[in-house]
């Protein structure tokens, strides 16, 4: 124990000129987006999805086909970057990045441990939110900017739903917030780790214990903002052929593609620090300095967790139309959720 | 909300069929590292048995696709006993099938009367320039080997299999 | 066989089907002398050839009359001989029979099929009832000069396609059709496809691979000249 | 492609015109799109150009003929044998299916028939050749509604089929098995047992289909009350087969009038119907129609009666002159041919009755006020083949 603390002790005393610092902040978070999203894409677009079809999936690259996506993202690369002509260019050329921007910022906010997080800010989900919906501008601009029928209808749709859908996750999350006390996420995490279910403190109290209805809510409304079945209208290949995507190619398809798992594993890690306990593990306190190792670790596996469910969802159901899905977000998740804030609150005296 | 069962057998079906996939095995065939075996009835390519064929051009005529090309011309046999009449024989210079354009009806396989030429279950034969799918007759033969025995019927039938000249 | 009245069925089974006769009794009783000609095949189906002016009479009665609320399809009969032949057969014929000039065979006289007809033309149609299981072939003569006929689309909609399709075809006017467009061929197509006279042009560009023969013997001695072995 | 004439460029620009103005009170502007003839939700390459007033269809026209092949023409041109491997290619996901009543109209003619085992093997084949083609619609019916699984599912299981298929006939896709007086071959030893057990796969495979897509409540949103097609306006449209019975009908060519060289009279079957006539309701009969055609095979596998596999007929095969018309229930519906004979090797006239022709000519009175994802679902439901309507 005694190195740990002492390495613990020179981590803290490293202290960057403020500059450094956040260039190393935005290094690893540049790292950290395409190897969770190639992590992602693999071990579920290509093996968890063949599983289900009774098939292996890619075999050939890599050992048992693991560096598929980094076969394609070559792939994607080195492919034409065609810019249709009665394009909007600048407007084209900056959607996937816009779309990106928003994924990136969540990334800041995810704690892996009491220290390891990029900016352990005291708005955390608050923030996370607000820099959420910057997608739907990205996602405008690329269904507008292509000038093709089939994009252009594919942004409108996208549009409607993502907003449509912004709504009952914020809801979904204010019962959380109400039961932790705070909107700083690794606050949530402790709350979760301290509290206990009638007095008995084995597991602590995950969220998704008392807020299981929050994390039905959320889990629905994640699957939206993916645009994932059954909320696949955006881009549903069988009428308007992968929607507002439809006219890029190369790298910005690629953006487009590994920013898609990117926000996949981002809302993931949300839920999980959420609902189920984020890094921290029941039998130890969320100050020891065993969550320099243990804490990215626990937060991957439960990740992985919630990932499966999100991909087990897109690979089993058939997408609802565009006006049903409307009025299921507004005419049943929202009074859902109206509903679970307001049994969380009384609760929350009444306990 | 809609009574939940049916989404819950869902994904049911699909976890079932991950655990099925993961334990036995998948139901597809890795392809270039194993290879699955067509029915011997398969009708991958047609072998030609030179000896039999007496150039009738019958193949030729009842082709739909008018693919078979042949060329033949006659010359003089020694006689079987010795005092006999030299006899007039076919002799075939070329028979060509233009694999491109055949459709593996299997018109001519039925249609020709002296058993020359047979179906063999043999798929790989695709070429990089499309001119190399027009096979000659040496090519054809040697699709000879490759032609399985005929199966024997199922009981109740009166069908007798027939022999592949070996 | 002009436009008798042929009832004769195969010398085999000589049995009359009293339904379907029925029905060309009914037709005769509702359309009077529009209905031209008749056929029963016995056990298998029923022809009723009608005048051109009836036939959209005929539809709506075979439809409320007959219960025939299934429209099968409509289409259309070409009854010239081909003067190409069979491009193939008609080749091997021709050289062995020695004229080798390749020009096509004359026509030879028209003959109609079932029910009759006497024009090159004749329009076909099959209604059928699935309540009571009738079903009856019509027909109808259309002459070549005026090559018109009453839509049968106010009667059964679905006839619209199968109308389009037999005007592109044959070239035989539908009178009262909404939209008479091309519906298999370019927008700019010439010609009528189905119609005997129309050659199949992939059988000329290609010379036919049975035609080759046996070369006889080289040099060409030796007793009798090329026979058949 | 020919330049455009002027006068096509004006008739395009009044067009555009008079998409302009469609919704007068919401002052917008209407969209003409193209589904196809490159998409995924069109078999193929059918085309529909659809006005939409936002979302909605004000009106759909399909233009078919991208894949016109000419068969009523070159049928001119073959003899019997001939014309066969012609027709199996017009629907050619159940394309031993469009075999049978071409063949059965030459017997008609020449009042031939085929002996009992082989008229039991064609039964059992055409069988085959149903789920093959049915099974494959129901993998698509996800597809085209988002869930992948069940095409993957449909191939797998519809696999077990086509060897079957295979081991029999020689050919997957096109058996070319049939021939006038019977069949061409007989069964390989050992086949009976294997298709049984293909048979038992297929059920399995129709159970996964019901809970997957049937019982889905998101499927059931999707398609109850998409599409409806009452009985009466599809008759008079010349729909045919799980379209109409799909919309209380209960007709079918098998048990209603079967052509002489089929033995379902043998079997005891039955003819599934659904009252309401929308997009769930064909997709319902068509899953049951499956589980009755595999329920059928394995009757008829256990009576195949021994004997010849073909009747005598000479070789060379001249059909007697005259008129005959038989159809049968194809898996995409009624399919017929109206052979016109003038007694030579070839046939004078052959009149292909496709049932996609009729089923996807009631488009345009369907699609008036659906949704584009509804065209999408009343297109995968109404199930046409391209060939099929292209011929």
């Amino acid at each position: 124990m005694s190195q740990l603390a002492s390495g613990a002790a020179v981590l803290a005393a490293f202290d960057p000129p403020y500059w450094l610092e956040t260039a190393i902040k935005a290094l690893v978070v540049a790292v950290l987006i395409p190897t969770t999203a190639l992590i992602l894409g693999i071990v579920f677009l290509f093996k968890v999805m063949s599983w289900m079809q009774s098939r292996l999936g890619p075999q050939e690259a890599g050992p048992r086909g693991l560096l598929q996506l980094l076969a394609d993202g070559g792939k994607f690369l080195q492919k034409e970057d065609i810019i249709p002509a009665s394009a909007d260019r600048f407007v084209f050329k900056a959607a996937p990045f816009v779309v990106l921007a928003s994924t990136f910022l969540t990334y800041v906010v995810i704690p892996a441990s009491m220290n390891l997080v990029v900016e352990d800010l005291d708005v955390g989900i608050f923030y996370v939110f607000a820099v959420s919906s910057l997608s739907v501008i990205g996602v405008l601009m690329a269904g507008w900017a292509s000038a093709n029928k089939y994009s252009l209808v594919g942004g409108l749709r996208a549009a409607g739903q993502l907003i449509a859908y912004e709504l009952p996750m914020i809801l979904a999350v204010v019962g959380v917030v109400i039961q932790a006390g705070t909107l700083n996420l690794n606050g949530i995490v402790v709350a979760q780790n301290s509290g206990e279910i009638l007095g008995w403190g084995g597991i602590g109290l995950p969220f998704i214990l008392t807020q299981f209805i929050g994390f039905g809510i959320f889990l629905a409304a994640v699957q939206a903002e993916l645009t994932q079945t059954p909320f696949d209208m955006p881009v549903a290949e069988s009428e308007i052929v992968s929607g507002y995507q439809v006219e890029y190619s190369g790298f910005r398809f690629l953006t487009f593609f590994l920013g898609e798992f990117a926000t996949a594993f981002a809302f993931a890690a949300i839920a999980a620090v959420l609902f189920l306990g984020g890094w921290a593990v029941p039998w130890l306190e969320a100050d020891s300095d065993w969550y320099w190792v243990l804490g990215p670790v626990v937060l991957f596996a439960k990740i992985m967790l919630v990932s499966f469910l999100i991909f087990w969802l897109r690979f089993t159901y058939p997408r609802l139309r565009e006006d049903q899905l409307q009025t299921f977000a507004w005419k049943f998740l929202i009074p859902l959720s109206l509903v679970n804030i307001l049994a969380t609150g009384v609760l929350k005296v009444v306990l | 909300m809609p009574k939940v069962p049916g989404l819950i057998k869902g994904l049911g079906v699909t976890f079932g069929e991950m655990v099925k996939t993961l334990t036995d095995g998948p139901v597809t065939v890795q392809y270039p590292h194993e290879k699955e075996e067509p029915a011997p009835r398969a009708r991958g390519v047609i072998a030609l048995h030179e000896e039999n064929c007496t150039a009738c051009m019958l193949c030729a005529r009842e082709c739909p696709d008018w693919c078979i090309y042949i060329e033949a011309h006659k010359y003089l046999a020694p006689p079987r006993r010795e005092g006999g009449k030299p006899r007039q024989k076919n002799a075939l210079d070329r028979f060509d099938i233009d694999f491109s354009l055949c459709m593996f009806c299997g018109i001519c396989v039925e249609v020709c009367p002296f058993e020359a030429l047979f179906w063999s279950p043999e798929y790989e034969f695709s070429e990089l320039k499309i001119a190399d799918l027009l096979h000659d007759k040496e090519r054809l033969g040697q699709w000879m080997q490759t032609v399985p025995d005929f199966e024997p019927y199922e009981s109740g039938s009166e069908q007798k299999p027939k022999k592949v000249p070996r | 066989m002009s436009s008798a009245d042929t009832t004769e069925a195969p010398a085999g089974e000589l049995e009359r089907d009293d339904a379907r006769e029925a029905v060309v009794e009914r037709f005769r009783s509702e359309l009077g002398d529009a209905v031209v000609g008749a056929h029963v095949r016995p056990g298998h189906a029923v022809w009723v050839r009608v005048d051109r002016g009836a036939w959209r009479e005929a539809a709506r009665f075979a439809r409320d009359g007959l219960h025939c609320a299934f429209f099968d399809f409509l289409s259309a009969i070409d009854w010239l001989p081909s003067p190409f032949g069979r491009d193939m057969d008609s080749q091997e014929d021709r050289i062995a029979a020695g004229d080798t000039d390749g020009s096509p065979a004359e026509p030879t006289a028209i003959v109609a099929g079932a029910a009759g007809g006497d024009t090159r033309f004749q329009l076909l149609a099959r209604v059928y009832a699935p309540t009571t299981g009738t079903a009856v072939i019509l027909k109808a003569d259309v002459p070549d000069d005026d090559l018109s006929i009453d839509s049968w689309v106010p009667v059964y909609a679905g006839a619209n396609w199968h109308e389009r399709e037999t005007w592109e075809m044959f070239g035989i006017d539908f009178v009262g059709h909404p939209g008479l467009t091309h519906i298999y061929l370019p927008g700019q197509f010439e010609g009528h496809p189905l119609r005997k006279d129309f050659p199949l042009l992939a059988r000329r560009v290609k010379p036919w691979p049975g035609i080759v023969d046996v070369e006889p013997m080289p040099g060409g001695a030796g007793e009798g000249e090329g026979g058949e072995e | 492609m020919t330049a455009i004439t002027d006068r096509e460029k004006l008739a395009y620009v009044a067009a555009r015109a008079a998409d302009g103005r469609i919704n007068i009170e919401l002052e917008t502007e209407g969209m003409t799109i193209n589904l196809g003839p490159q998409h995924p939700a069109t078999h193929g390459t059918l085309r529909i150009v659809a006005r939409l007033d936002g979302e909605q269809i004000v009106s759909a026209e399909p233009i078919c003929g991208y894949m016109h092949r000419g068969y009523e023409k070159l049928a001119e041109v073959r003899t019997y044998p001939q014309v066969t491997t012609l027709i199996n290619r017009i629907d050619w996901l159940g394309s031993f299916a469009n075999e049978v009543p071409f063949i059965l109209a030459a017997e008609e003619l020449m009042g031939i028939e085929a002996p009992p085992r082989a008229q039991w093997i064609r039964t059992i084949l055409f069988e085959l050749s149903r789920i093959a083609n049915i099974s494959l619609f129901l993998g698509d019916l996800g597809i085209q509604l988002g869930g992948l699984t069940v095409g993957f599912y449909a191939f797998r299981d519809r696999e077990y089929v086509l060897n079957q298929i295979e081991a029999a006939t020689g050919g997957r896709f096109h058996p070319n098995f049939d021939r006038i007086g019977g069949l061409k071959d007989d069964l390989p030893k050992g086949w009976i047992a294997e298709t049984h057990k293909a048979m038992e796969k297929v059920r399995r495979f129709c159970d996964e289909v019901e809970d997957l897509l049937i019982g889905n409540e998101i499927f059931q949103t999707r398609t109850r009350g998409i599409g409806v097609i009452p009985g009466h306006v599809g008759l008079s449209y010349g729909l045919s087969g799980a379209n109409i019975r799909a919309s209380g009908v209960d007709w079918d060519l098998r048990r209603d009038s079967c052509p002489r060289g089929l033995v379902y009279d043998e079997v005891d079957w039955k003819v599934w119907t659904h009252p309401d006539g929308d997009s769930f309701a064909r997709s319902w009969v068509r899953l049951q129609e499956v589980r009755e055609a595999s329920k059928i095979v394995d009757q008829l596998l256990d009576t195949i009666p021994g004997g010849p596999i073909m009747a005598k007929v000479p070789r060379i095969i001249k059909v007697p002159e005259g008129e005959a018309y038989v159809a049968t229930e194809n898996p995409l519906g009624e399919m017929g041919y109206y052979v016109v004979s003038k007694g030579d090797l070839v046939p004078f006239r052959v009149k292909i009755r496709s049932a996609s022709f009729n089923n996807v000519s009631i488009i345009p009175w369907v699609a008036r006020g659906l949704y584009v994802p509804d065209l999408v679902t009343v297109l995968a439901s109404l199930y046409f083949i391209l060939g099929d309507i292209d011929r």
